[in-house]
Order: C-alpha cells, then sequence, then structure tokens
C-alpha cells in the first residue's frame, strides 16, 4: 500500500477522495435548490429564521456531539498509527456512541414536529391572545378534537368538520392563548410540522434525512471494524489504520456537512 | 406484457369473489318511493356549451347546446333532470353487485348518461363512438382515480374487480380533458335503490310531466333517509318511512328556496387570486 | 494493488464466481457489454412499436399490438398513455441502460486496465459491486414496465408537475434511476483510481491511449455530474411518495380540481436545471467513449499515428470541462431573459469548437495513411461525417434565436440521434468487431460485418435524416398522432420514410447479431494481435487470463506508432523498445 | 401576400412581422453549415480513395504541416461569433427585450390546461375580471369571478379558439393551470413554455393583411386523386364544388373528406371511381396555435385555432359574444 507517485495516496484513500467529491456535488444541489426556493418563496411562505419553528438548542448539542465525534475518529487513528489497537477500538467505539446520540436528539427533534400542527385558514380571522388577524394558527391538538383522516388519493389530511387548538403562544413570548375551535368551512388546509407543511420544512426534511441517513451508514462501517477491527488489525495493522483513515475522511465529511445544515436550517 | 393482463384479470376474478362472499347478501322488497325533483324559486338561465377546438363534435351539434348541470324544464314546473336520488340511510345489507356491467357511452362529445348509479363493485365498460381523442378521467377520492385516452372510435375499456368502483363514494365525477365540457357523475352505492330524474330525451314531448320524475322500487319496507344530489343544486334530504307493498310520493324541493349543501365533486377552498 | 494480490492465478473458481459474482475486470466488462446490448435491442423495438404509430395513426399494431396490455394499447391500437411510456422508456433505456454502460462499463472495464498494463481494476469487488447495482436498477426499469401502469411515461426528462401527478410508474422510475446513478458513482471512481495509479511503468500521461483519455475525462462528468440528479431524484419522490412541493407552485388545478392539500411554493424550472446539469455532461458521457474507440481504429487501420494526439488530449478534456456550463441550452424556451441567454449560447458556440478539432484531427489522421479498409473501419469511417452532421445541426439549436422555431421539433430529434445512433452507436460497433479478438481469441466474419454495416448505413440515414425537414416544417417531438397537426400532415410522407428505415434498420441487425453468436464458437482463431496493434491490450494473450499479463509490462513508447521509418515491422508495440 | 403558402416545405408560411429574422438566422446558419460539411467531406472522401493500403507502400510516419485545420477551426470560431452576435442576439433581443406600449398593443390572456388553450379577453372595459382557482368549473374553465368582480361581467373565454386583430402588438400573457406546456405557432415563429405559477409575458406582431380567410383561400392546393391520403388532407375541406360528368354534386364546398382514416380513405376511392382527378382542398383552420411541450396522454390533441380579424371585424366578433344563447325549446 505505498502511496502513488503522483497523487501522494494509496488507492483507497484516492478513491475516498472522489466519492466525497461527488458527494459535495450531491449535497451542493441540495443547498442551491435551497437557495433557489428560498429566493422564490412567495410572500409569508418561508420563516424569517429557521429558529421560529426549529429547535435550536437541541441541534447546538448536535452539533457539539457530532464534532466530538470527529475528534475521537481523529484519535481512533492516530492510536492505530501508534500500534495500540486497543485503543483504537476505544476511540472507534466512543465514535459510535456520539453518532448514536446524535441520531436519538434528532429523533426527539422529528417526533415533536409531526405532533405540531399548524392550519391555514381561508379568511384572516381574529384569534384572541394574538394581535390583529391571522392567517394560520398553529398549536397542539386537544384531546378533544376528532381524530384527523387522511386522503387515501393525496395522503394529506381531510379537512375535518372542526378542529380544537391548543394554540403556541404569540410570536415574542407570553403565555399560551385559550383553545380555540375552528369550523372545518374556514380552514384551507391542515398539516402537521412534517414535510408537508412548507417547501421550508420539506427543505429541512429531506437535507437532515439525508445527512442522517450518512450518519446511518457510516455508524455501519465503524460498526463492522469494531466487531472485526482487533482480529484484522492483528494480522495487518497498517491496511487496517489505513481503512479507519478513510473511514475517518467520510466522518468528517458527514460532520462538515452538519456544520453548514445548522446555520443555514436553524438559524438564518 | 400479455403476462400482465393475465394477471389483472387473476386479480379481477379474486377481488369479485371476495366481494361476493363478504357482503350479508340483502333481499328486495315491494315497496316504492318515487316524486318529482323540482326546483323552488326562479331558476337561473341554462348555460351553453363551448364545444369549440374539435370539429367533430361541432359538426355533430348545429345548435347551441345547453350545460345539462345547469337544465330547469320551466314550462314543467321547474323540474330539474340529472338527479341522483338514492336511499342515504336505512338500509346496512350489502347487495351483491348485477352481473352486467353498466355502460358509459362517449357520444357526440358528451357522456350518456350524464348521471348514473351503479352498485359498488359492478363492471364498467367505458366506449367511445366519436371519432376522435377523448380522455377518460376519474376523479374519485375513495375508488380508482383512473386517467386514460380512448384514440379512436368503437374502442371499449372495460373496468372489472379492482380497477372498477368498490368503494360506497357519492358522488364521482369523471371527466374528458381534451373536451373539458364533458363530464359525468356517478354514485356508487352498497345497494341498488337510487334513481336519476328522468330529461328531456327520456321523457320527451307528451309526457313532460315525466321529467324530473324518479322511481326507487323493490324497496324492503322500513325507515329511509332519501337524499337527492345534484351536480349544481347540491344535495337535499328527507325521512321516509314504507310498509311493503306501499307507494309513497314525495317531491324535492332544490335552488335558492331549500338550502343545499355545496356538491361532493368540487373542492371548498380558496385559490390564489390571478391578478389582472 | 493487494487488493487483487490475493487473487491472482485463482483459476479454479466455482462457475458462479468465476462468470457470475466475478471481480476480474474482463468478465465483468463482458455481462456489461452484454446486458447493455439486451437493453439497447429492447429499447430500439420499443421504438419501432411507436414508428408504426407514427406512420399508421390509430391503426392496429401487426403481431405484437394484440400483447400489448391496457395501459399502452386497446385493441391493438397504441394509446396515448402508450406512446408517452414507450417514448419516455426508449429514452431511459437508451441512454441510461444502453450507451453509458456499454461504452463506460462494457468497453471501459474491459480495455482500460489492459490498455494501462494494470493486472485489475484498483477496486475489483467495487467494480463487481457497481455491475450488480447496475442491474438491479436496469431491472427494476424494465420491470416496470411489467407493471399495471406500464412504466413512465412523462418523458425520459421527467419534467414536474407531469411527473408528479402521473401515475406510480413514474416512482418506479426514480427508485431505478437511483440504482443506476449509484453504479455510475462507483464505476467512475473506480475508472479514475485505476487510470491514475495503476499504469504500467513508463506509460506516462501523454503515452496513453486516446481511448483512456476519453474514459478518464468521462469518468470525471459521471463522478461530478450525476449526483445533482441524484439530488434532484431524490426531491421528486419526496413531492411524489411524501406529498411536498418543491416542484408545485400554488394553485394547481387539476382538470377542475384544486390541488389545496399541496403547500406550494416549489418551482417546476428548478427539476429542469438540476436535470439538465447531469444529462448535459450525459450527452458527452454518451460521446466521449465513442470517440475513443474511433481514434484506436482509425490509428490502427490507417498504419500512422493521430494527428495531433495532444490537441486531441486538450480538446476532450476542455470539452469534458465545458460540458458543465452549457445546460440552460435546453431551456431556452422557459422564459429566459437576454443576459443568461447570452452566457448560454455563448458557452454553446465555444463547446462546439473543441469537438471540430476533435473531428478535424480524426480526418487530417486519413491523410497520407494506407487505409485498411476492414469491419471496424467501416463503422469507424461511418462515424466521422455521421457526427459532424449530428454536431453542425446542433448550431440552430445552440443559438437562442434559430432556437424558437426549432426547440422541440423533430429537428432536436434528427440532431442527437445522429450523435448517439450513426455517431456513438456505431463507434460501440467498431468497438466490439475491434476487440472481439481479444475477448474470445477468435475474430468476427468479415462478410458478415460488411453485410451488417453497409444496410445499417443506408438505413440509419433513411430513419433520421428526414427528421431535419420535419422539423424545419415544424412537426413537434412526443406527438402521438403527429398528423393532428397541420405540419405534420403535411410531411407525413417522411414520417413513413422514418419508420420503414427504421424497421428495415433492424432487419440489418440480424447479420450482426448472428456473427456475434457464430463466431464466439466457430470463428476463426486468430494470435494475440490480429490487427497488428501498438496498445498493450494487444501484448496480453487472447483471451487474457486473471490477472491479464504473464509479466508485467514496461513502456517504451507512445500509444500509436506505426509505420515508424526505419523499422520492418510498421507497428512498434508499446512495450516493445525501438531498435535504435 | 406571398402568391401560394404551403405547410411541409422547408419551413411553415410565416405571418408575423419579427419571423422573417429567425428564418433568415436558419438559412444562415445552413449555409454555413453546407459550407463546412461539403469540402470537408470532398478531403474525407480524397483521403479514402487515394490512401487505402496498397502492397509495398506504407503510411507516412511524420504529422503533416497542415496549417488548414487551425484556419478552418479559426475560421468556424469567427464564424460563429458572428453567427451568435451579429444574428442571433439581435434577434432574441427584439424578441425578448422592451414590450410594445400599453397603448397600442392588445393584452390577451392565456391559460393552458390538459389539453386545451383557455383565451381571456378583457372584453369593452379593458379590464380583466379576477379570477380563482376554487371557482373552476366545466363551464368556467379559468375560474373567472363572474358574481364577485364587477370587470368580470364583459369578459370573453374561448376554449382552442384564439381570435386577435392584426395590425398592432399583441401582448400575451401566458399562464398554466397544471402541467407543464408550451404555446407554438409555427406560422408566426412563437414559442414560449406555458409554466404553472408563473405568468411570462410574450409580444409579436401579425402582418396586417394575415386575416385567416384569406390565408385559408390561398392554401388552396389541388392534390392528384392518385396522390390523395387522408393523413394528409384529413384537416382540409373542399374549395369548390366536386361535380361529376353528368352533374352530380359528389361533394360540396366545405366538406371534408370524413373524421377517421376508414371513412376518408373510402371517399378519396369513391371520388376516385366517379373519375374525380383532383382534389381542390384547402385546410379548414390555416393558422394553428400547438402544445410542444409534452404534457399528457392527448398532448397531440392539444391544438388551437387562430383566427385573425382586422379591427373591425375583430370588435364585431366581441360585440356578437355577449349576445344571450336561445335554446330549442325543451
Amino acid at each position: 500500500m505505498e502511496p502513488h507517485p503522483i497523487t501522494g495516496m494509496y488507492n483507497g484513500k484516492f478513491g475516498i477522495w472522489l466519492f466525497l467529491a461527488s458527494e459535495v456535488m450531491l449535497f451542493g444541489a441540495l443547498f442551491s435548490t435551497y437557495i433557489l426556493l428560498r429566493v422564490g418563496a412567495p410572500e409569508g411562505t418561508w420563516p424569517q429564521h429557521g429558529a421560529d419553528i426549529l429547535n435550536v438548542p437541541l441541534a447546538a448539542f448536535n452539533t457539539v456531539v457530532l464534532i466530538g465525534s470527529s475528534v475521537t475518529m481523529v484519535m481512533a487513528w492516530a492510536y492505530l498509527k501508534m500500534k495500540r489497537i486497543g485503543m483504537g477500538q476505544l476511540f472507534l467505539a466512543a465514535t459510535f456512541l456520539l453518532a448514536g446520540t446524535f441520531l436519538v436528539v434528532k429523533y426527539f427533534e422529528y417526533t415533536e414536529k409531526f405532533h405540531h400542527y399548524a392550519v391555514f385558514l381561508n379568511a384572516r380571522m381574529a384569534v384572541e391572545g394574538y394581535e390583529g388577524q391571522v392567517t394560520t394558527i398553529s398549536g397542539h391538538l386537544a384531546a378533544d378534537s376528532p381524530a384527523l383522516t387522511r386522503a387515501s388519493n393525496t395522503g394529506a389530511y381531510q379537512a375535518p368538520e372542526f378542529v380544537i387548538l391548543e394554540p403556541d403562544p404569540p410570536k415574542g413570548g407570553g403565555d399560551h392563548p385559550p383553545v380555540v375551535r375552528i369550523d372545518g368551512a374556514q380552514i384551507k388546509r391542515l398539516s402537521d410540522f412534517g414535510p408537508r407543511h412548507s417547501t421550508f420544512l420539506a427543505t429541512y426534511f429531506t437535507m437532515t434525512g439525508l445527512h442522517g441517513l450518512h450518519i446511518v451508514g457510516g455508524m455501519i462501517v465503524i460498526g463492522y471494524f469494531l466487531a472485526t477491527g482487533s482480529r484484522f488489525a492483528s494480522h495487518n495493522l497498517d491496511k487496517y489504520a489505513n481503512r479507519i483513515e478513510c473511514t475517518g475522511l467520510y466522518w468528517h465529511f458527514v460532520d462538515l456537512v452538519w456544520i453548514f445544515l445548522f446555520p443555514v436550517l436553524y438559524l438564518l | 406484457m400479455n403476462r400482465q393482463i393475465g394477471m389483472t384479470w387473476l386479480a379481477a376474478v379474486f377481488a369479485v369473489g371476495w366481494a361476493a362472499s363478504s357482503a350479508v347478501a340483502g333481499e328486495m322488497g315491494s315497496a316504492v318511493i318515487k316524486g318529482r325533483v323540482v326546483y323552488e324559486g326562479t331558476p337561473p338561465k341554462p348555460k351553453a356549451i363551448k364545444m369549440t377546438g374539435d370539429q367533430h363534435c361541432m359538426t355533430a351539434h348545429t345548435k347551441p347546446v345547453p350545460a345539462q348541470g345547469t337544465i330547469v324544464y320551466t314550462k314543467d314546473g321547474n323540474a330539474i333532470p340529472y338527479t341522483f336520488v338514492y336511499i342515504k340511510s336505512g338500509i346496512n345489507d350489502k347487495y351483491d353487485p348485477p352481473g352486467d356491467p353498466i355502460v358509459l357511452n362517449q357520444h357526440n362529445c358528451t357522456y350518456e348518461p350524464h348521471v348514473f348509479g351503479m352498485v359498488a363493485g359492478q363492471g364498467m365498460n367505458i366506449v367511445n363512438s366519436d371519432p376522435t381523442n377523448h380522455n377518460i378521467h376519474s376523479l374519485a377520492k375513495k375508488n380508482p382515480a383512473f386517467n386514460f385516452a380512448q384514440p379512436s372510435k368503437d374502442m371499449v375499456k372495460e373496468l372489472r374487480g379492482n380497477d372498477t368502483f368498490t368503494k360506497p363514494e357519492v358522488m364521482v365525477k369523471i371527466k374528458c380533458d381534451v373536451h373539458a365540457w364533458m363530464s359525468t357523475y356517478c354514485g356508487v352505492m352498497t345497494h341498488p335503490f337510487f334513481d336519476v330524474t328522468k330529461d328531456h330525451l327520456e321523457a320527451p314531448k307528451g309526457q313532460e310531466a315525466q321529467r324530473g320524475a324518479f322511481s326507487i322500487e323493490k324497496l324492503p319496507a322500513g325507515e329511509y333517509e332519501v337524499a337527492a344530489w345534484h351536480e349544481t343544486f347540491g344535495e337535499v334530504k328527507q325521512k321516509v318511512t314504507v310498509a311493503d307493498g306501499e307507494t309513497k310520493e314525495i317531491v324535492f324541493k332544490m335552488g335558492s328556496g331549500a338550502k343545499a349543501e355545496a356538491p361532493a365533486a368540487r373542492e371548498v377552498i380558496l385559490g390564489s387570486e390571478n391578478k389582472s | 494493488m493487494s487488493d487483487h494480490a490475493h487473487s491472482h492465478g485463482d483459476h479454479d473458481l466455482p462457475f458462479w464466481k468465476k462468470y457470475v459474482f466475478s471481480v476480474d475486470h474482463k468478465v465483468i466488462g463482458v455481462q456489461y457489454a452484454l446486458t447493455a446490448l439486451v437493453f439497447l435491442f429492447f429499447g430500439f423495438s420499443l421504438m419501432m412499436i411507436m414508428r408504426w404509430q407514427l406512420a399508421y395513426p390509430g391503426r392496429p399494431i401487426p403481431l405484437i399490438g394484440a400483447m400489448l396490455s391496457g395501459t399502452l394499447a386497446a385493441d391493438g391500437v397504441l394509446v396515448g398513455d402508450g406512446y408517452n411510456i414507450l417514448g419516455a422508456m426508449h429514452g431511459t433505456i437508451m441512454v441510461f441502460l444502453g450507451i453509458v454502460p456499454l461504452a463506460v462499463g462494457g468497453f471501459g472495464n474491459f480495455v482500460l486496465p489492459l490498455q494501462i498494463g494494470a493486472p485489475d481494476m484498483a477496486f475489483p469487488r467495487l467494480n463487481m459491486a457497481s455491475y450488480w447495482v447496475f442491474f438491479v436498477g436496469g431491472v427494476i426499469m424494465i420491470g416496470s414496465m411489467f407493471t399495471k401502469t406500464s412504466g413512465a411515461g412523462s418523458g425520459w426528462t421527467m419534467y414536474p408537475p407531469l411527473a408528479v401527478t402521473a401515475a406510480y410508474g413514474e416512482t418506479i422510475w426514480l427508485v431505478g434511476m437511483v440504482f443506476l446513478i449509484t453504479s455510475s458513482l462507483l464505476g467512475s471512481v473506480n475508472f479514475i483510481v485505476t487510470t491514475i495509479q495503476l499504469r504500467a511503468r513508463g506509460l506516462s500521461f501523454f503515452r496513453l491511449p486516446f481511448f483512456v483519455w476519453a474514459q478518464l475525462v468521462t469518468a470525471f462528468l459521471l463522478l461530478l455530474a450525476f449526483p445533482p440528479l441524484e439530488a434532484a431524484a431524490a426531491l421528486q419522490l419526496m413531492d411524489r411518495v411524501v406529498g411536498t412541493s418543491f416542484f408545485m407552485p400554488e394553485g394547481l388545478v387539476l382538470s377542475t380540481v384544486h390541488l389545496s392539500h399541496l403547500s406550494g411554493g416549489g418551482n417546476p424550472v428548478l427539476w429542469q436545471h438540476l436535470f439538465w446539469f447531469l444529462a448535459h455532461p450525459e450527452v458527452y458521457v454518451l460521446i466521449l467513449p465513442g470517440m475513443g474507440i474511433i481514434a484506436e481504429v482509425i490509428a490502427n487501420n490507417t498504419r500512422k499515428p493521430l494527428w495531433g494526439y495532444k490537441s486531441l488530449v486538450y480538446s476532450v478534456i476542455f470539452l469534458g470541462f465545458m460540458s458543465f456550463i452549457v445546460w440552460a441550452h435546453h431551456m431556452f424556451m422557459t422564459g429566459m431573459g437576454t443576459t443568461l441567454s447570452t452566457f448560454f449560447q455563448a458557452t454553446t458556440m465555444i463547446i462546439s469548437v473543441p469537438s471540430v478539432i476533435i473531428l478535424t484531427c480524426l480526418i487530417i489522421s486519413l491523410y497520407g495513411a494506407a487505409i485498411r479498409f476492414t469491419v471496424p473501419m467501416l463503422f469507424a469511417l461511418a462515424f466521422l461525417p455521421m457526427f459532424a452532421i449530428g454536431g453542425l445541426t446542433g448550431l440552430p439549436l445552440g443559438l437562442t434565436a434559430s432556437d424558437i422555431q426549432l426547440h422541440d421539433t423533430y429537428y432536436v430529434i434528427g440532431h442527437f440521434h445522429y450523435v448517439v445512433a450513426p455517431g456513438t452507436i456505431f463507434a460501440m460497433f467498431a468497438g466490439i468487431y475491434y476487440w472481439f479478438p481479444k475477448a474470445t481469441g477468435r475474430k468476427m466474419s468479415d462478410w458478415l460485418g460488411k453485410l451488417h454495416f453497409w444496410p445499417s448505413f443506408i438505413f440509419i440515414n433513411a430513419v433520421f435524416m428526414p427528421m431535419f425537414f420535419q422539423g424545419m416544417a415544424g412537426v413537434l417531438r412526443r406527438q402521438y398522432d403527429q398528423t393532428e397537426q397541420l405540419a405534420g400532415a403535411a410531411s407525413h410522407g417522411l414520417t413513413l420514410m422514418s419508420s420503414w428505415g427504421a424497421w428495415l434498420l433492424a432487419l440489418a441487425q440480424i447479420p450482426f447479431i448472428v456473427n456475434f453468436f457464430w463466431s464466439i464458437w466457430k470463428g476463426q482463431r486468430v494470435s494475440d494481435n490480429p490487427w497488428h496493434a501498438t496498445t498493450l491490450e494487444w501484448a496480453a494473450p487472447s483471451p487474457p487470463p486473471h490477472g491479464n499479463f504473464p509479466a508485467v509490462p514496461v513502456v517504451y513508447s507512445g500509444p500509436y506508432e506505426y509505420s515508424v521509418p526505419g523499422v520492418s515491422e510498421d507497428f512498434c508495440p508499446q512495450n516493445v523498445a525501438l531498435e535504435a | 401576400m406571398p402568391p401560394d403558402l404551403h405547410y411541409g416545405r422547408w419551413s411553415p408560411p410565416d405571418f408575423s412581422l419579427h419571423g422573417h429574422n429567425i428564418d433568415q438566422l436558419i438559412d444562415v446558419v445552413h449555409v454555413f453549415m453546407l459550407a463546412l460539411f461539403i469540402p470537408w467531406g470532398l478531403f474525407f472522401l480524397y483521403c479514402l480513395l487515394k490512401y487505402r493500403q496498397k502492397p509495398g507502400q506504407s503510411a507516412q510516419y511524420n504529422p503533416v504541416k497542415a496549417k488548414i485545420s487551425k484556419y478552418a477551426e479559426i475560421g468556424v470560431a469567427v464564424v460563429e461569433v458572428f453567427l451568435l452576435v451579429g444574428l442571433s442576439m439581435p434577434v432574441w433581443a427584439q424578441y425578448k427585450n422592451d414590450p410594445p406600449a400599453e397603448d397600442e398593443r392588445y393584452t390577451v390572456r392565456v391559460i393552458a390546461q390538459q389539453f386545451q388553450w383557455n383565451a381571456h379577453y378583457a372584453g369593452a372595459d379593458g379590464v380583466f375580471g379576477k379570477t380563482d382557482a376554487s371557482l373552476i368549473t366545466e363551464l368556467n374553465p379559468i375560474g373567472l369571478m363572474e358574481e364577485q368582480d364587477p370587470h368580470a361581467a364583459d369578459d370573453i373565454v374561448t376554449i382552442n379558439d384564439i381570435h386577435l386583430p392584426v395590425g398592432r402588438p399583441i401582448y400575451m400573457r401566458l399562464t398554466s393551470l397544471d402541467v407543464i406546456h408550451s404555446f407554438f405557432i409555427p406560422t408566426m415563429r412563437v414559442k414560449q413554455d406555458v409554466i404553472p405559477g408563473m405568468e411570462v409575458p410574450i409580444w409579436f406582431e401579425i402582418d396586417a393583411w394575415a386575416l385567416s380567410d384569406d390565408i385559408r383561400g390561398n392554401m388552396t392546393a389541388a392534390t392528384p386523386i392518385e396522390k390523395a391520403s387522408w393523413y394528409k388532407l384529413r384537416h382540409h375541406i373542399f374549395a369548390e364544388d366536386v361535380v361529376t360528368g353528368d352533374g352530380e354534386v359528389m361533394a360540396a364546398a366545405g366538406d371534408h373528406l370524413g373524421e377517421s382514416y376508414k371513412a376518408g380513405t373510402e371517399r378519396i376511392a369513391e371520388l376516385r371511381e366517379a373519375g374525380v382527378k383532383e382534389l381542390v382542398m384547402q385546410p379548414r383552420h390555416p393558422l394553428q396555435v400547438v402544445c410542444a411541450q409534452l404534457c399528457g396522454n392527448s398532448h397531440f390533441k392539444m391544438a388551437a385555432q387562430l383566427i385573425t380579424h382586422d379591427e373591425a371585424g375583430f370588435a364585431a366578433w366581441q360585440a356578437a359574444q355577449k349576445q344571450a344563447v336561445e335554446f330549442e325549446d325543451f
């Protein structure tokens, strides 16, 4: 596995770099999609800041977790280079755990969205606790609100006869407004805060979802090396270290993508 | 690809068989509910269909054609044709669909019939009798939302099993996307107790009294909610109780007088305005 | 290289390991080629059905009409959906399942490692994976035609909202696409690493055969252009399956039904940008390997070095680079402003220059040659004028003003078919006839080869030449019944000519099929270097064993050292030192 | 006015003011293509004939010093720059930039849908009524707010018939209800994708003499009966009565051959038997609007008639649209 004179890399490493180049194009396309959609978004269909809808503290925590996992990944490789297989595997395990933590947090972030609803109204209407008149009310369904059904042909929620909503506090804080009952005739569209809600959330779920898949992919590879690594390393440590280096390169990339996603989706 | 026809048929056979077995076969009775659907107040003027664009349609109709959904027979007591009258509630048994299929004919750029009912699971034959291309687009919500073209004359599409309408739905709108004025409405029932009020073709000069008339026969005795659905004037209901052998005469009033619900086939959401 | 070090000399593998799940680049190459040829033939047959409907609109298709399912045909007559589906699938199959796998997966895999003197690809297992991923993708694509909706029918470009509101055939198409893209990505990584890192000693970049250069550039195009389409496919899948609105604006009304369940806010043109950002480089993915093959065949049969080898190389690199910034010339009619359109027609004009250079070099190579009119050479020679026609007719389409009249007419169809059909596909034939002896140790019959070439050459022009005149007359593409248009009715005679050309072209392929299979078992046995060629693949035995070269070759000279003055033979293989 | 007009020739007739520029560009480009292809093809053939392998004669190893190729490439580049800067860009700019002034142009909205062209005219008050997607029905294909908006009262909506005045700039606002369509008038050199969610304006002017009725007359052509095919003549009508030797009228002026291949072919056969030598016919609607972007299973059927009037005729047509329709007595 000597590095090639021209590229200065052994095949695997060179291959991974090329693969990452294509990954850059993949996420590049998604980011440009985000930009184009946001620039062309009709009035009021795009939140001023992702933070209006998304949970910044959780995401910030996740960012720290991922950066940490990158560090442990480097440590794992470093120890293997120093021929300390045990420590290497230990840090590999740490990376695996941190990745898992990220996914668990993401899971809670997602599920919260799917139990949070937005009612888009046919006409402006006044709602107690809000200033002026609103065209959209978001909140959680009250216990006595009728169960929502999905249309068989579109999969979207059917307009119910009425919904009883516990509205979110108005923007800029304040306490929960009283429960409102919205008649079916007033409802233009009803959606949870899932991908159907708006192009913003669609973009959010697609990009973070794809990133999540990359995390899962990485965990599978790391898991494989955790299981087989020590045997592998015992008969060819250099090669194993190289494998881990390649995995690391991929892992740093996944981490980097998140470092872009976090500000773009949550803060801007 | 011929293999796939076979599979489709197999599916069809299974589906029909399943439907038949699962049905608690309901019985026929001897009661009759008949009557008329009339417009209360002064009806709006009928609108004309613009059959422009397709030479066949234009040559087939020399006189202006009124849109079926807007016809009211002002000379015959404001009778309303093309109204689907059916037993909305009161029948819980499932009735087997008749063996012979419903025939939906595309003739001179209109659907014949314009409004019809069928028993869920009944076969449907869609025929093109015009030497022009028609596109048949079902806007069903619960049932198959098929959308296909019949480019030449005498083409027949036989819908069976899962391809036909198997779930009760009032009404399924079917329209032609090439000739936008072409539409037909299908009431899918779990029972055969429905009728469509007669128009001036079924009840020509001499039998004007029959226009806007319906008659639901062979009803078992019982208390029913009877509904009349019209694409423009909406739906009205009334409760009727009949005994064996009895014949009840009822009248449905529609229009400005009787407040009706919005037609099922129309979406009731406001879209974005399109300023000029 | 240790990746395959272990696999040296393992000839006693079980059948399924040797020929099915093989990691040997040659077996994989052949797998790719055979699969692709089957797909090509399938895609071609779809087109023959469409040609019937165009020639005799609304009349039952003879023989197979009755076999077509309800979505495709009624009473043996093709219906509108059927025509659209066949059209979309023809395009998809020919491009993604036919030509690319044959040109890159087939020839690339088989020839490239041999030409650079490598024992195998850099990542043999990855190589096997990319074939099987491609195979699954292909099966999904073709399989979608045997489901109830008979496949996708929104054109191979899958423009939303049409594609999003269509039946589920489109979903299968997108899923199949994701597989094909993944396969191409794995493949391209493998090709680049192999080409750059596994070259034999002495084989510097400017000693690489032109074919290798073409494959290298192609690999980069695949690597960088395909991911955006993968992203686009993911977005359209979201729109179709989850109900998002990436490509769906607000207030859509489908057949009087207001699609109020959509959030709206999407943009249909966005898809076109993402799609064409792939699909334009894709055009060069289709043509570059072909050019590579042609260069090899011409050099070998003119018995002299290629004229302007370096400018060929620079041109192909430039071509690859430019192909990333011309995509929007497919979208001039979407309401593009003056500024943007100016940029893209400018880049389009620029990109035509390297193509002209490549063609000129190949032509001038004929000057002062000693041309051998072998079967591969016949196809190579036919390629030159055919590709020239295809390229030149691109000009009026690349200029916005003339595109106003010609966009989406048969002129476009004629243009790109001249590039890929008598262009690339002829190049593929040339390649098959040229490398067949290397793969099998036997030569394909000359006589049958000529019987294949001449009719193919005549009829393929009969198919596509009329299309330019129809396009001029204003006949639009993707028309189930052209005669519904005044222009289409008036030029119906030309349609008949195309159709009959197509069916006769199909007959002209019979000699090839016979020749191909006959020669595998009964073909004339030939030496390791029957064409007296110079490049390294001919230094290996035919067929090459696992590991390719008995001894790792060393390269002493450039790729096309033919008719070197003062040398007895009229060719000096790269691995033989020139007697000074 | 050009004497005889034809479809199916090099390019269709052109009745717009800007069209000839586009045609000119197309012709120039093709001349350029031939200028490249022919000499280049001759050289190609020369090489094939001269340099076929002969025994005892080997190819020349050293590359020819062919300056010619460099000149050729430079020449190509130069001509392309000329085509681009000299022809294409000005024509495109003329086609795209600075729309005609509000007061002199005639504005019409065209709303595409599967599979028809709806034309929306502002009517007498010159103001378009508002439209609303949720009001769309078969009878109100563009969702015109007839009750809600006073401006809508006098608006006119036509399906697949687009009436336009000649002799002044047409300003057309294109939009789509469902999928992407493409608005194409081959005889006006006008093409524009029609994209849902956005409204794209285009503008062009029709030659003052180009009235559809005159054009129809000018497109009259005689087809020898043995050459006649229904596919070619399906959109045509007889220019004058077809009378046999014994004075029997086989077909009246305005008749067509029939609506299906079968009917049409039989009709031609029976005319031939009756001794008719040639069919003197003209297109029923000489100006066609077609959809150039695949839009579904009946995309090919999505064609509209363009009907051009002079100012007087146009006014008359508008007035006629608002008369109440009288139905036969039920």
